[in-house]
């Protein structure tokens, strides 16, 4: 199969990720959207390491899995955090400051 | 790393061990490793004695990497002895070590403002600072007020802080893309945390934190992205190799043969890497979360974000743009110059209507990232050097002026409603006196540090062509006068508010940070030809 | 000698500056000192002139440099004095009227408070009318123009408290600036073409130039003339110049500064000389005035108004003389020295009855005065038969020759303005009659004052002030006939002035009898209208002519109108436009990008989706350019 | 080298430091010791300015005692000086009026006694006098700079504690809102100028920019001259008027030229009378001084294409501005109105482009500074006894107070150039070598002069004639202090315009050198005759 089919999907998916950051509302999941779109980078990342033959692509998409696990951390502790105090995860609700 | 690829097709039963300079790199191992040992004091000291060794640790561990920062430029590392680390992953050079040093000075103001404990009311007896007593308890909660009647501080700020400036050191000596991006969430990731960490305004802070890593994580996708892009065109994520790519000097694989035909990978993978620094520098449109975030962080860490991301972020800016894409700035150039009028008249503009202190300095912050930009564009030597000169003196006047935020305080903590800044200069001449002079620099005001920033970017950038930036850059300067102006006027020239905020008496800790604002923006705008000449001997990348 | 010229002018200036800032200690001795100042600068005067008779007719010209003003390359502005006849002529007039009015003046304002400042401005004003006479070059000579300006500014509003003498002054200087123009353009226009400003040079370089050129210069001269010396169309400041203390309209307004004009044109004859139709402007100007102003003393019933408008139309007189070039210029300078003498007696005839009357100012509160003052009825009566004409009195020399010379200009113009003076002798007559008749003669119609309430108590004035009058009355009687013996006035000018015959279709002879009948019937006329009946207390409505000639001839009323209503609604327009619109700019870029920030401030509204949105915007944009970029 | 220049700045500089740093006013005594410090040393500026000034020599270079120490290297900017005839008159000026502003400002700064006793805002009297000496230091030093950059740094400084003074110190005579009002006029000072300034900054980096690309980088102004007059440095024409504008926008707007004029009335408006003369007579000199310095220094092709327009632009304020301050009814904004149409002359007379028309701004601005002075300060005096600045609540005053009418109206009368004042010496000067060039400017421009004698004496009649007004009745006349103030601005007046050659002398040769740099030379006259002025031949 022509690889580039998978640069395709790499930009399917990453365009749904980013569509999905826009439109959820829900803080979780629009960080799974962000999550997508880290993966759909792999998935380029890999594609363009089959493609040229180079083992580079695949290493970083280890490291972007790492980085991707921390972000998770991170993230989650903040957004629960927040949960608690506003028993919400919509990101429309933190609007204290603006203008 | 394609020698990864010749040691796993080798199918070699040894892998070699890589080489890696720890002598060169010890700026970053120090910090790296006196946040872990921060970890570890927060894991096994008893309470009591964790603030006391953490503010040790991050001061010497801080000093210890300036230290080594000036050896290895005092070595000719910065200039002669330059060159590439650890098996090309990270660059040593002139623009690397001045961004280091700018970072780690950034860094150690930090560290002084956050163990300021004499502003906040003392609680039982305990001295506290800006943090949250326990930043998992629920605002306003039962635990929260335990923590905070037990007088607890969340002194893991300092580890985090460290790692924070670890990733920052690394970002602008990141050599490869990969480099770049781990160094970008290392330093991101501990901030996000940082942001939500306020004592009061709880709920503001933990808005900012959620806003700052929603986007940034966004941002680092593109980011994310664009590398892949471009390691698709390129075969390689070595900005040399890039270059070389770029350039059509590498030689021509068939692989490559098949991908550099088509330009579109190369041309997004850099608009989406570009998304990704951008959206760190804080240049319009990727600018909203900064007047949030800095109004919801606490304002040291916001004054830390203003100062050091911005300097970290423009050093990876340089490096990607001069390093690896000198061959396509006419591509590059034209669209940064719409960036930076965008940055910079948005930035002014914006400012104009702010009433919030902390507001009104991020757009500062974003105009002056579109002065910085001006400087960037200009693509030659001088541009850099300005651009190295004005991170430094911009660092200085923005932890200066969030370190006099500090101060202006009312029953509710800082009181940063321009408001009740009215009539400062009558009941604190001083503070007043050294936040008009901050705001000066800001503006850029000849004989501070701020003009001398803003002539050598402008210079720069019309001696590199881009005159029209300069118009539109003295245009904008001009706007963003009268919001700096407005608050002086407010200190100066309105009469106090009755029951207004007093001006709280501040350890030498906080003294000292804002001292050291103060004679950087002297120094630099009365005597600045040392540090222009140290900018101007440190621009030059290795390649 | 000549270095006394300098001390002319320093006598009083020194006088000026030690009463002006000597302060209250020179109150009780003051107003001798001012006196003596005068009396020094006189006597000067006398010496220097008596020295110059001494000499030679072609050497009686002399010029004293004193330095360097100011020097910029090729323009040099000099302090230097230039004595000749024409100069020294003005000197003893304003030395010798400005002694006698100093005196006048010690009794007329002794009980004023501020006497010693009075003195002050008044040897101000010698010194500068003094520098005026005796600069060797325009732009010295504009120094003492303007200062007499200033000095009669301060003198004419020296009673500040009164509002009308405040708005008099005002209007006096201004009127005066507008004037000032033409001088100063004037010197301008000598400087580009000639190199220079001096009398030497331009004078007698005038030839070198382009006609048109020199009747520039010319009219622009005109124009100051006809500001200073109160000449249609610049003539209305003076008669509110007589809100000024009585001896100031003596001695400035009457006898010396007013007719500073009439010098200027003099001075300037050789380039009048070149310029025939600015020449033509000048007697037009001149005619018109001596008319105006004779018409405008007839309808006034404040006794210094009336002198005022008879003023005017003298030095219309002399401006008709000074017109007609080198047969008018002595002649005018004659008039100009006999009026001097009978116009300041009059004034400070006038001014002694204001003195006796309590300061009331309205001839027809006044009448049968001769028995209560009748040293200032002689010598009132004297300045009065002088200034008709009478035969044998210095008026009927002076003036009899203008007349003359105004035929003697030849063909129509010669007729009319022959005939225009004709009538403006009748009318001369007609006027002073009628201030004679009103004042000393008929019935008392005197008035409870308005400051005491109390019926005036006439009396003589103190000795101070009727020994000027006398001496005054000698010079109005005998000064003409010694002029015109040998016509020894005429030859002194001559070698400054000129002088030419002129071609009179008539015979002197004739032109006096022409003059003395009109005299004649101007007197009778007046005393038909007013010595044979009673005079009304309350002036009858009268003809239109009569009320637009009490109103100046609707003078103010047409400045009011064209200059200063205009003028304010310029101003207000202008106000509220710089407020408004330039202002109005500044203020609205500043609010349209306070606009621009309060609305752009919306797309923060704090959603973090939104920021989102802006940042994946961005970046389709970054994208989609950066290819553009490419592509194109 | 002498350090003789560097020590005039240097003094008024390290004269603001310590008046600075002096103890709090809170006793009369400590408010006297600061105020005496500062008039000691803007005493002993005077002493320094006077030693540059008479040990210039007429007949030598065109910059003298020069001196230069490098600054910024990295930019070839060398802080240098140098003294030449318009620059050291000019420096004599501000050199004269700061002490007298001092002495005339004496009380205006002391603190506020609260009800209590005490004493609110103690420092005020120490920024006051810290203020006007900085002041004084940067405008020395825009006057004497021979480097651009310095001048351009030392130009924009000026800005800031002019814009304290301005916004922190009032006269105490504004309605309820007068602080409001206050920060206003201060805000609009500084953005104005500021805008002003940093069009500059573009220009001033497009011509380092432009001399670097042909190996000339440095802002030192005889060199850059120098090269553009020997065709070492070509700059092309379209670069060069873009470069004039530059740099023209910023010294019109500080001049101020209409129509950029409108913060001056604000500013001098709510400043003490003080600052406004600091104002007109010092900072806003720098302005007319740089287009005489810079602008036709540098830029000689664009200055002979604009010079008509501007001349037009002049033209216009000069009339304007008269009658602008006719409609008036503040006493300070009335001043602040003519000032705007002096300034339209001196400008007029620079860009006439003869020796007359610019010897004559020169003169000019030292006249005008001084006479506005002694205007504008007796003004003070009476605004601050009526606690009023408007024209219709005086009226009579000369009645109570003869002497301080007396000098108001020697003011008012220099304002409006009577001959024998100095100001008249330097607005004929200007209309003669206008009139040369450019005759239907110069005969309009005399238009002035009929306006300018209608608003000084509207505003004497208005403010000093008539019967006493209520309010006006118990006002004291000139103090001692205030006779000081104002009798050396008066002798000044006097002295200069009956013997303004010193200062012509100085002035001519740098003059002259201008000209040549613009290739300009005076237009002879149509009928030269002899030079005698008709006074050596006797």
């Amino acid at each position: 199969m022509n690889p580039v089919n998978y640069l395709y999907l790499a930009a399917l998916l990453f365009t749904i990720g980013a569509s999905g950051v826009l439109i959820r509302r829900n803080a979780i999941v629009l960080f799974m959207c962000v999550e997508l779109m880290l993966n759909a980078s792999n998935l380029a990342l890999v594609t363009f390491s089959r493609m040229h033959g180079n083992l580079d692509g695949q290493v970083i998409a280890f490291f972007t899995m790492v980085v991707a696990a921390a972000e998770v951390v991170v993230g989650l502790a903040i957004i629960v955090s927040i949960f608690r105090t506003r028993h919400s995860a919509s990101v429309d609700d933190s609007n204290l400051m603006k203008l | 790393m394609s020698h990864l690829l010749a040691a796993a097709g080798g199918n070699s039963p040894s892998i070699p061990a890589p080489h890696v300079e720890y002598g060169q790199l010890s700026p970053m191992l120090v910090v790296f490793g006196a946040a872990i040992a921060g970890i570890l004091v927060e894991a096994f000291l008893p309470r009591r004695y964790r603030y006391g060794t953490q503010v040790a640790i991050a001061l010497l561990a801080l000093g210890g990497s300036f230290a080594a920062v000036v050896v290895l430029a005092a070595q000719g590392h910065a200039t002669t002895k330059s060159g590439l680390l650890a098996m090309g992953a990270v660059a040593i050079d002139g623009p690397a070590l001045f961004l280091q040093g700018v970072i780690l000075l950034s860094a150690v103001v930090t560290v002084l403002m956050y163990a300021e404990r004499r502003l906040e009311p003392r609680l039982n007896g305990h001295g506290v600072d800006a943090f949250a007593a326990q930043g998992a308890a629920v605002p306003g909660g039962e635990q929260e007020r335990q923590a905070t009647t037990a007088g607890f501080t969340t002194t893991e700020v300092f580890p985090l802080t460290l790692f924070a400036v670890g990733g920052m050191l690394l970002f602008p000596a990141a050599n490869d893309l990969l480099t770049m991006f781990v160094a970008l969430e290392v330093f991101s990731l501990p901030l996000y945390l940082l942001c939500a960490l306020a004592r009061r305004r709880r709920l503001l802070s933990q808005e900012a934190a959620v806003k700052y890593f929603l986007l940034g994580a966004f941002a680092s996708a593109f980011f994310l992205f664009g590398i892949a892009l471009l390691y698709g065109y390129a075969g390689s994520v070595q900005l040399g190799d890039i270059a070389d790519v770029v350039s059509g000097v590498a030689p021509v694989t068939p692989a490559l043969a098949v991908t550099t035909q088509n330009d579109v990978l190369l041309l997004l993978g850099l608009a989406m890497v570009s998304v990704g620094l951008l959206f760190k520098v804080g240049a319009v449109p990727f600018h909203s979360w900064t007047p949030d975030v800095y109004q919801g962080a606490p304002t040291p860490v916001t004054g830390f974000m203003a100062a050091a991301t911005k300097t970290a972020a423009f050093g990876a800016f340089l490096r990607l743009f001069y390093v690896a894409f000198p061959g396509l700035k006419w591509d590059w150039r034209p669209v940064m110059w719409g960036v930076a009028i965008l940055t910079m008249v948005v930035g002014a503009i914006l400012a104009v209507t702010q009433q919030d202190v902390k507001r009104l300095l991020a757009y500062s912050s974003i105009a002056h990232a579109g002065f910085i930009l001006t400087g960037v564009i200009a693509t030659n030597r001088q541009g850099l050097g300005a651009v190295l000169f004005y991170l430094l003196a911009y660092s200085f006047v923005t932890l200066g002026a969030f370190a006099v935020v500090t101060l202006v305080r009312d029953s509710k903590g800082e009181a940063t409603h321009l408001s009740s800044w009215a009539g400062l200069g009558r009941r604190s001449p001083l503070v007043a006196a050294v936040f008009a002079l901050f705001l000066l620099a800001f503006a850029g005001i000849p004989l501070t540090s701020g003009f001398t920033g803003k002539f050598a970017v402008f210079q720069a950038a019309a001696a590199g062509g881009a005159t029209p930036l300069v118009i539109v850059g003295v245009l904008s300067s001009a706007v963003a006068a009268f919001f700096y102006i407005r608050v002086i006027v407010l200190m100066f020239f309105s009469d106090p508010q009755a029951g207004g905020p007093a001006v709280a008496v501040p350890s030498p800790l906080t003294a000292t940070a804002i001292g050291l604002g103060v004679l950087v923006t002297l120094v630099l705008g009365l005597a600045p030809q040392y540090f222009l000449d140290l900018a101007g001997k440190a621009s030059l990348f290795v390649r | 000698m000549n270095s006394l010229i300098p001390l002319l002018v320093a006598a009083p200036l020194a006088g000026a500056a030690l009463l002006l800032l000597g302060g209250r200690y020179l109150d009780r001795l003051g107003h001798w000192l001012g006196t003596l100042a005068a009396a020094l600068s006189f006597v000067l005067g006398v010496l220097l002139f008596s020295d110059m008779l001494g000499r030679p007719t072609g050497q009686r010209a002399v010029h004293q440099h004193l330095f360097s003003w100011i020097p910029v390359n090729g323009f040099r502005a000099d302090v230097s004095f230039q004595l000749d006849q024409l100069s020294v002529t003005f000197v003893l007039l304003i030395t010798g009227v400005g002694t006698l009015i100093h005196l006048y003046s010690v009794g007329y304002m002794a009980h004023d408070e501020r006497r010693r400042r009075f003195f002050g401005y008044l040897n101000l004003f010698l010194a500068a009318m003094l520098l005026l006479v005796l600069a060797d070059n325009y732009l010295l000579l504009y120094v003492g123009w303007e200062g007499v300006g200033l000095a009669s500014y301060l003198l004419i509003g020296f009673w500040q408290h009164k509002p009308s003498a405040a708005t008099a002054a005002k209007k006096a200087f201004i009127v005066n600036r507008v004037g000032d123009m033409g001088l100063s353009i004037a010197i301008m226009l000598m400087f580009t073409e000639f190199g220079s400003f001096a009398f030497g040079p331009v004078l007698g370089g005038a030839r070198q130039a382009s006609e048109g050129k020199l009747t520039a210069i010319a009219l622009l001269l005109l124009l100051a003339a006809c500001g200073k010396s109160a000449q249609v169309p610049l003539q209305s400041w003076l008669g509110d110049a007589m809100e000024g203390p009585t001896p100031v309209s003596a001695l400035i307004h009457a006898a010396t500064m007013v007719t500073a004009g009439v010098y200027l044109i003099t001075r300037s004859g050789a380039i009048f000389n070149l310029a025939p139709d600015a020449q033509t402007a000048v007697v037009v100007v001149g005619t018109v005035t001596l008319l105006f102003g004779a018409i405008v003393g007839c309808a006034k019933d404040d006794i210094k108004k009336a002198l005022a408008g008879s003023t005017m139309s003298q030095i219309g007189y002399m401006v008709l003389a000074a017109g007609l070039g080198p047969i008018g210029y002595a002649f005018a300078i004659m008039h100009l020295v006999t009026h001097g003498f009978f116009k300041a007696g009059l004034f400070l005839g006038a001014g002694s009855v204001m003195h006796g009357m309590d300061d009331e100012v309205n001839m027809r509160h006044y009448g049968g005065l001769r028995k209560y003052m009748p040293i200032t009825f002689v010598t009132f009566g004297l300045g009065y038969l002088a200034i008709i004409g009478f035969p044998g009195l210095s008026g009927f020399f002076s003036k009899d020759k203008i007349i003359e010379a105004a035929f003697a200009k030849g063909g129509t113009e010669g007729w009319i303005l022959g005939l225009c003076a004709l009538v403006g002798a009748a009318v001369t007559a007609f006027y002073m009659t009628r201030v004679m008749l009103l004042t000393f003669f008929g019935e008392k119609r005197w008035q409870p004052s308005a400051r005491t309430g109390e019926e005036p108590h006439p009396h003589e004035s103190p000795a101070t002030m009727t020994l000027p009058m006398i001496l005054l009355a000698f010079g109005s009687v005998f000064a003409g006939g010694l002029f015109a013996l040998n016509s020894s006035f005429l030859h002194w000018l001559e070698p400054v002035t000129g002088h030419s015959e002129g071609d009179s279709p008539l015979q002197p002879l004739t032109v006096t009898l022409l003059t003395t009948v009109c005299m004649l019937a101007g007197v009778g006329l007046a005393y038909l209208m007013y010595g044979r009946s009673p005079v009304p207390v309350t002036a009858p409505v009268g003809s239109p002519l009569t009320r637009a000639a009490r109103r100046d001839l609707l003078q103010d009323d047409f400045n009011h109108a064209v200059l200063v209503r205009p003028g304010a609604g310029l101003t207000a327009s202008l106000v509220y436009l710089d407020s408004k619109a330039v202002d109005g700019l500044v203020n609205g870029l500043a609010a349209t990008i306070g606009g621009i920030s309060g609305r752009l401030r919306r797309i923060q509204t704090g959603f973090a989706r939104s920021y989102a949105l802006s940042m994946f915007g961005g970046a389709l944009l970054l994208a989609a350019t950066t290819l553009l970029m490419r592509s194109v | 080298m002498s350090y003789l220049l560097t020590a005039t700045c240097a003094v008024p500089a390290a004269g603001a430091v310590l008046t600075a740093a002096l103890p709090a006013g809170s006793s009369e005594a400590r408010r006297r010791a600061s105020k005496g410090v500062a008039l000691a040393v803007s005493a002993a500026t005077l002493a320094l300015t006077g030693a540059v000034a008479a040990s210039l020599d007429t007949g030598g270079a065109r910059y003298q005692l020069t001196e230069s120490h490098t600054w910024i290297r990295s930019f070839g900017i060398d802080f240098s000086l140098g003294a030449d005839g318009i620059g050291a008159v000019l420096a004599l000026l501000t050199a004269v009026l700061v002490p007298i502003v001092m002495l005339a400002s004496w009380h205006d700064a002391d603190p506020v006694r609260n009800p209590d006793g005490t004493f609110e805002n103690v420092r005020r009297t120490q920024g006051f006098f810290a203020l006007v000496l900085a002041v004084e230091a940067m405008v020395l030093v825009s006057f004497l700079a021979t480097d651009i950059f310095v001048f351009y740094v030392f130009f924009e400084a000026m800005l800031i504690p002019m814009y304290f003074l301005i916004g922190g110190f009032g006269d105490r005579a504004g309605g309820p809102d007068s602080a409001a009002q206050r920060s206003y006029a201060a805000v609009k000072f500084l953005l104005y100028n500021l805008l002003g300034g940093l069009v500059m900054l573009a220009a001033v980096i497009g011509l380092y920019v432009l001399a670097q690309d042909q190996g000339l980088a440095t802002f030192d102004l005889p060199t850059l001259t120098g090269a553009i007059a020997d065709g070492k440095l070509v700059i092309d024409p379209t670069a060069e008027k873009l470069l004039f504008l530059g740099f023209f926008f910023a010294f019109a707007v500080k001049a101020p030229l209409w129509p950029l004029h409108t913060w001056l009335p604000n500013a001098m408006g709510e400043s003490t009378a003080g600052t406004a003369v600091l104002i007109t007579a010092v900072v806003d000199k720098v302005g007319t001084f740089a287009m005489l310095r810079f602008c036709l220094g540098l830029f000689p092709d664009a200055s002979r294409t604009f010079g008509p327009y501007i001349l037009v632009l002049s033209l216009i304020g000069i009339v304007y501005g008269a009658l602008l301050a006719v409609g008036q009814k503040d006493i300070k904004r009335l001043v602040a109105y003519a000032s705007i149409s002096h300034f339209g002359f001196i400008i007029m007379g620079i860009f006439a482009f003869t020796s007359q028309g610019q010897s004559g701004a020169t003169l000019y601005m030292v006249n005008h500074g001084i006479s506005t002075a002694a205007w504008m300060l007796v003004a003070g005096f009476l605004i601050s006894r009526r606690g009023s600045r408007l024209i219709a609540d005086f009226g009579g005053v000369q009645k109570v107070a003869p002497v301080l009418a007396g000098t108001f109206l020697i003011g008012g009368l220099a304002t409006l150039s009577l001959p024998g004042l100095a100001p008249f010496v330097s607005e004929f000067l200007v209309l003669v070598g206008t009139f040369a060039k450019y005759p239907v400017a110069g005969i309009i421009a005399t238009f002035g002069i009929v306006l300018a004698a209608l608003y000084a004496l509207l505003l004497y009649q208005r403010t000093m004639t008539g019967p006493v007004k209520a309010g006006v009745e118990g006002m004291a006349d000139l103090r001692l202090r205030e006779v000081l103030v104002v009798a050396p601005l008066v002798a000044l007046t006097l002295f200069l315009g009956v013997y303004p050659k010193p200062l012509t002398d100085l002035v001519n040769p740098a003059v002259n050198a201008t000209l040549s740099q613009i290739h300009q030379t005076d237009p002879a006259p149509a009928h030269p005759v002899a030079a005698t002025t008709g006074g050596e031949h006797e």
